[in-house]
């Protein structure tokens, strides 16, 4: 029996509750008892994958689409319908067509006088504020997604460094970055760097904490199979820990991204022009509702569309994952 | 109560979309009373049979009916016994037992005194407000049997039941599950991957061939009848039928499984 | 994307763009950070036809958009900047304890006059006794904090006779459209739009005269001052040159402006109407720079230790070295 | 054998790196394989706890209490050294004696001149600001506590409710607070309602996200196994599905709490006193930075607690979390 | 490699502070080449008996040493086939039999070629390049007991190696198993919940008691010496002597049960 079998489904499903909730499987050992899947939230376990692919077959890839399409229309529908009926001002609550104008106007020029013309927004294209912001995350997340797996390590693995420093990471990871933007200033300046730190700091926990609880979740025999056969403790560490590792640290840069994206605006309150969260912060301010909810609805657009790259490349990094 | 199969066969399409054909068409009768047992290779459709008994699965072809109603989905009066114990964790023992009958809307006195008479007969009388999780795998798989048996339901379903056991509780449940069918009279089938289980414990055992299942032995038991008593378990497995249709039996597997 | 553009690269800019109105000074080469506000006055004039990169072509010039006072402060505390617009009230945080930064005064971009005003919903009252239990609204730490205080102080009312709230400018409106508050003192773009269906009974013209001005300054770090002095003198007459267009050619100078702000040119022309715009040798003068700026700083600190906003007022020297009129005094001539 | 077996050390281990990642468990049923914990990172599972108790024991309380304490000295004196050097400026960092100071003084009452005196910060004392938020903290979490659940039970249970609205839930999920909060005062005013909503909107996507994934995880033979005692869909759902996903749904409550504390001072930007994170900012923007780092200290402390109880609470709901 | 007990001991702390007296004194001996089965009661403490032989556990009382050396950790020269197959599934089939040959810095080449020797062996002979989660649980097994081959220990300790497996899968593996200890002449400390398998593997059987374990009986297995020839697996399990000695190692572990 191979791979192949798992995650099946019957062509004639006497469906109930049940059938959505868990996916049935076969094991290849016939005597394994199903063990529950991991608890984690985050990469596609084939279980969960499986469940889902085999409703997804169900309702059918089209008839899938049409009705994501559908509640998309019906949401634009109502909130074109409260603005055409002017139940709220427009600039509290401006229409669809204004936000899609303020995006096309943000990606592209438009004249001011008959002399001037005025490209973007805050002399950036949206794109480009897009991409600033991005490079900041990619920077913020990045050097937590390096530090962060040795750190998790490092508490996992020694006692004390776990006992001294794992209250820290707790503390740390519910501090409202708003609180404490204001000193990352005084220290880092109002450049970029103080903008990576506070990416970084909302990212570093949850990757470190899912790096602890990777670590943790090692199977004793596992490491006790490579001791064994001659692991010394470096190699235990870097063959067996470190890849078993692997997919609960993927896990927690999910969450650490998706973190960071809800803390970029604060990152960019301040000299935060390029920026997609200084856009939104300057243009609110400047009560230009208009392009701040542009600006939202691509920074939630940006932040699915990475979670999608980043859970593609992790389930290439970890295609065992769900399935040993 | 009985049940049959007529023509039954299982297709399952993969996410791939390859077709398995896990189940060839399979007819059966078993009649009330009756303990069946079903040995075959691994994969070779057992369990899918029991899901479709169970009601938890509607055939891609044929019928399986129970008393002659077809089987549509899982009722009361079908118990199944898993590998697992499955037993709700946030529930003691007795509350476990007593579910089935809540779920039926039982009143609570009754199911209270089912309950710990069931429990009496696994030989789990003073356990009733113990944890789950603090049974070992041999109880918990006793109430389980408990929890079945509760419910009264004219046919158990058992797929592996003992197969997570150590040698030794299996064969002390062996026994229990012996003595509970044959007092109580219910239908058993009784997937088992030990040809020494089946032959222990079926008055019938089947044998199905590798993918698509099929029913490729189904040979009588009738050994303790043969002797005109009960053998013990020692004594059972001693006796030259015994070996022999044992062996008749695992030649049947192995030559289905030739490559 | 490289930050720090002023301008971007496929707008098209208007005439004049890029020309120095002053000598240009091939010689200034220091690297700073410029921290503006989005206020309609000189500033953006300066900022948007690129003069300072047109009459220094060799210095880097980076400018950063704040939206208050306090952020300045907070960057140039950390070295971020070297040069900046701040509030009157923010500047004599700074340079009083415990804040005490190293910083001067240079020139002042615009005095407040109706630009910020206290709007009370329509029917509730015309005074400022009148609103004693009802909601203000103002944020906090800005030029209007400090001149709804001082007005209260003069009612003789204090902070607790009404309901103070800290509010931004864009919460406000909603706020107010809501009837959450019955007063705020604010500037635009809100305050025009808060006067739709409201009434100005004070603003910063009146807390002026009764001498409490308030006034949106530019301050410098002393290090960055004494290092360059150079740079301060055309920078100096870069804003007079600006000052100077906003009087004598208001549409190019609102165009210019509405061009920063996003708005159009008659709501920018509407707004600057609430400012005093000084050029360089009306600043030298008397009230300002020549005389009684300094004064303005105490008497701010003053009131901001019995508002508990500051620990103590520095010394009256401290004050008088915060203040560097000699580019405004050569550029004045 | 019973639990009181499970997760047990032994008197001298041979201890490597090995012995620490991972528990080693004996299991009630010796031929049951050794599972995996689940990756779930917020309930105490038996392994880990155990593990960590062993750790805890082989350290010793009180070794483990010094070591935590020994480290925060460190951390203070640092602190105090940097500060009492003037290698940063009292007003960016003040000494850990003024924070002190600011947290006493906003905790109790200052004579200003001989006739007045002047009690708390911003008229509250800093505890009233912290219960301030709490209950803020209580009503938004509370709410999606109740709806989470409930949503995502809907959306695992029927198949078209979560291809209808997942993808939203991913988007909320990233959305910075900051963004939306102008919209949210918009529709809902700057007193507690908006905040209340902005709460809300960061505690629902982890609660029901969680609960997606608890019901997903239901072993399908726990509800065959209902369903063949004669349950209906209703009670398959509540004797079965419903407590089967508690741990997760815990889980994701701790996950919302400490990310409703993250963006407390963001719901309280603008009205926010009494609020602790109001407080903060009010604080940070007069430059009052030795009170902010007093709040931020406060909120972080407060945030640790809070998580400690519903841990804790959590565990005596679900006591066979890790143990079946 | 022979390896040795001197009064070997093993109690554990629970968390709440409980001793728990897992292994009494024992003592043992065995020499190089032989294949001992041990059999006993669930949680007699079989797999601490072999925690301590590998290396894994201290012994708390006691001295464990192989070839007389005294055990303190683990070592490539006793290897451990878990009832699990502790595959790495980030590495293929391949690179899981090489691993331990990596570890201890042999050559690639050497590598390649004993890992498709011992592959061959064990009749994985083409799915070197498979992933790990391709395989089936007995071919899984197999990669196991391959990798531990490949690294050519001279003990072998076996936790229920075949527990998981389904009757066939694990006859076959029994024989593949008999095969390989006779031609490479290992030392095989095999642990089982199955009596029958420990009277067919072993030359040696151990009973152990409940805990606290210790050895209760220690029977030689002769039968095929009796016969002076191999017999295959159905002609031995029907030999009078297999019977007898199979009845009397389950009777000691009842004795040891009876309440
Ligand atoms: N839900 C499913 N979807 C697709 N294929 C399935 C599904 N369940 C089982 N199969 C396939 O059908 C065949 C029969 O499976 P089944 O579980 O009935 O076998 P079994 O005899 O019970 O095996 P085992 O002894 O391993 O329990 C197998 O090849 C399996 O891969
Ligand atoms: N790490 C541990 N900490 C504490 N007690 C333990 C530990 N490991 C095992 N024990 C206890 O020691 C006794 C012996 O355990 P052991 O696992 O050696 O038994 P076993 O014979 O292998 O059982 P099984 O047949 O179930 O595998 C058991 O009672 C068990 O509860
Ligand atoms: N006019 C407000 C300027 S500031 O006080 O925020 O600097
Ligand atoms: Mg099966
Ligand atoms: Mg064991």
């Amino acid at each position: 029996m191979t791979s192949a079998t798992r995650g099946l489904r019957s062509t004639t499903d006497t469906a109930s509750e049940g059938r959505q909730a868990g996916g049935l499987t076969t094991h290849g050992t016939p005597t394994e008892p199903p063990t529950a899947p991991p608890g984690d939230e985050h990469l596609g376990q084939t279980l969960k994958v499986a469940s889902d692919h085999r409703r997804s077959l169900r309702i059918g890839r089209l008839r899938k689409f049409g009705l994501s399409l559908g509640v998309l229309v019906v949401f634009l529908a109502v909130w074109w319908l409260v603005t055409a009926l002017e139940w709220v001002r427009p600039l509290y609550l401006p229409s669809p067509g204004s936000v899609w104008t303020a995006f096309v106007e943000a990606n592209g020029c438009t004249e001011v006088s008959p002399t001037r013309t005025v490209c973007g927004e805050q002399n950036y294209y949206m794109w480009e504020h897009l991409i600033a912001s991005l490079q900041r995350i990619g920077v913020g997340v990045g050097v937590a997604v390096v530090l962060g797996p040795v750190v998790g390590f490092l508490m996992a693995s020694i006692g004390w460094v776990n006992t001294a420093f794992e209250p820290y990471l707790n503390f740390l990871r519910s501090l409202p970055p708003l609180g404490y933007i204001g000193l990352l200033i005084v220290w880092f300046g109002i450049g970029d760097l103080s903008k990576y730190w506070l990416l970084f700091l909302a990212a570093f926990p949850p990757i470190v904490i899912a790096t602890i609880n990777g670590v943790r979740g090692v199977r004793q025999d596992s490491i006790h199979a490579a001791q064994s056969m001659g692991a010394s403790r470096w190699q235990v560490g870097t063959s067996v820990v470190l890849p078993s590792t692997l997919p609960e640290v993927i896990g927690g840069v999910r969450i650490a991204v998706g973190f960071a994206w809800t803390t970029v605006v604060a990152a960019e309150l301040n000299a935060g022009i390029p920026g997609i969260g200084g856009l939104a912060y300057v243009s609110g301010q400047q009560l230009q509702t208009a392009l701040t909810i542009a600006c939202i609805i691509v920074i939630g657009l940006a932040a699915v569309a990475l979670d999608a790259l980043i859970k593609y490349l992790g389930s290439l990094a970890v295609p065992w994952y769900g399935k040993a | 109560m009985s049940f049959t199969l007529e023509n039954v066969s299982q297709r399952y399409i993969t996410d791939s979309g390859e077709v398995i054909h896990a189940l060839a068409d399979t007819s059966l009768e078993v009649p009330a009373g009756e303990f069946v047992c079903v040995v075959g290779p691994s994969g070779c459709g057992k369990t899918t049979l029991l899901r479709i008994l169970a009601g938890f699965l509607e055939p891609t072809g044929g019928i399986a009916s129970a008393n002659g109603q077809p089987i549509t989905r899982p009722s009361w009066e079908r118990g199944v016994v898993f590998q697992q114990a499955n037993l709700y964790p946030w529930l003691t023992v007795r509350k476990n037992v007593e579910l089935g009958l809540k779920f039926r809307g039982i009143d609570a006195s009754t199911r209270r005194e089912t309950a710990e008479q069931c429990l009496a007969l696994v030989g789990l009388g003073g356990f009733e407000d113990k944890k789950t999780y603090e049974l070992s795998g041999g109880m918990q798989q006793r109430t389980q049997i408990a929890r079945v048996l509760a419910n009264d339901p004219e046919i158990i379903l058992m797929d592996e039941p003992f197969g997570a056991l150590d040698a030794l509780t299996r064969e002390r449940l062996q026994m229990d599950l012996l003595t509970i069918a044959r007092e109580r009279k219910k239908t058993i089938f009784f997937i088992t991957h030990s040809v020494e289980e089946a032959v222990f414990l079926g008055d019938r055992v089947l044998v199905m061939s590798p993918r698509p299942g099929r029913v490729v032995l189904d040979e009588p038991v009738r050994i303790s009848a043969q002797y005109g008593r009960m053998l013990d378990g020692k004594e059972l497995r001693s006796t030259p039928e015994f070996v022999a249709l044992r062996d008749k039996i695992s030649d049947t597997i192995y030559e289905g499984q030739a490559p | 994307v490289e930050g720090g553009r002023t301008v971007h690269p496929d707008s098209v800019m208007a005439e004049g763009a890029g020309e120095c109105p002053v000598e240009v000074h091939e010689e200034v080469d220091t690297t700073l950070t410029i921290a503006y506000q989005p206020i309609p006055n000189g500033d953006l004039i300066v900022r948007d036809l690129g003069w300072l990169e047109a009459c220094m072509p060799n210095a880097t010039i980076t400018w950063e958009k704040f939206n208050s006072g306090g952020e300045v402060i907070q960057a140039f505390g950390s070295g971020s900047v070297d040069l900046g617009l701040v509030g009157s009230s923010p500047a004599t945080k700074a340079v009083s304890p415990p804040v005490s930064v190293d910083m001067q005064v240079v020139w002042i971009h615009d005095v407040i006059g109706d630009a910020e005003s206290l709007v009370v919903q329509e029917g509730e009252g015309e005074t400022l006794a009148a609103l004693a239990g009802k909601r203000v609204a103002v944020p906090f730490a800005s030029t209007a904090h400090y001149s709804l205080l001082s007005a209260l102080e003069r009612e003789g009312m204090n902070t607790s006779d009404i309901e103070l709230t800290n509010l931004s400018p864009d919460a406000m409106l909603a706020a107010w459209e809501r009837g959450e508050i019955d007063a705020a003192w604010v500037w635009a773009p809100t305050l025009p739009l808060l006067e739709e269906n409201g009434q100005i009974i004070l603003s910063a013209a009146d807390t002026a005269e009764a001498g409490a001005p308030t006034f949106d300054l530019a301050g410098a770090t002393t290090e960055f001052v004494e290092a360059n002095p150079e740079f301060m003198q055309v920078w100096t007459a870069a804003q007079d040159a600006a000052v100077r267009m906003i009087k004598d050619d208001p549409d190019a100078a609102a165009e210019s402006i509405s061009v920063q702000l996003g708005i159009t040119p008659e709501e920018v022309a509407a707004q600057m109407e609430g400012y005093t715009y000084l050029d360089a040798s009306e600043q030298a003068g008397e009230d300002y720079f020549g005389g009684t700026l300094a004064q303005d700083l105490i008497n701010t600190a003053d009131f901001l230790v019995d508002q508990q906003e500051i620990d103590e007022v520095n010394t009256k020297e401290a004050y008088e070295a915060a203040i560097y009129s000699d580019a405004i005094v050569e550029v004045g001539q």
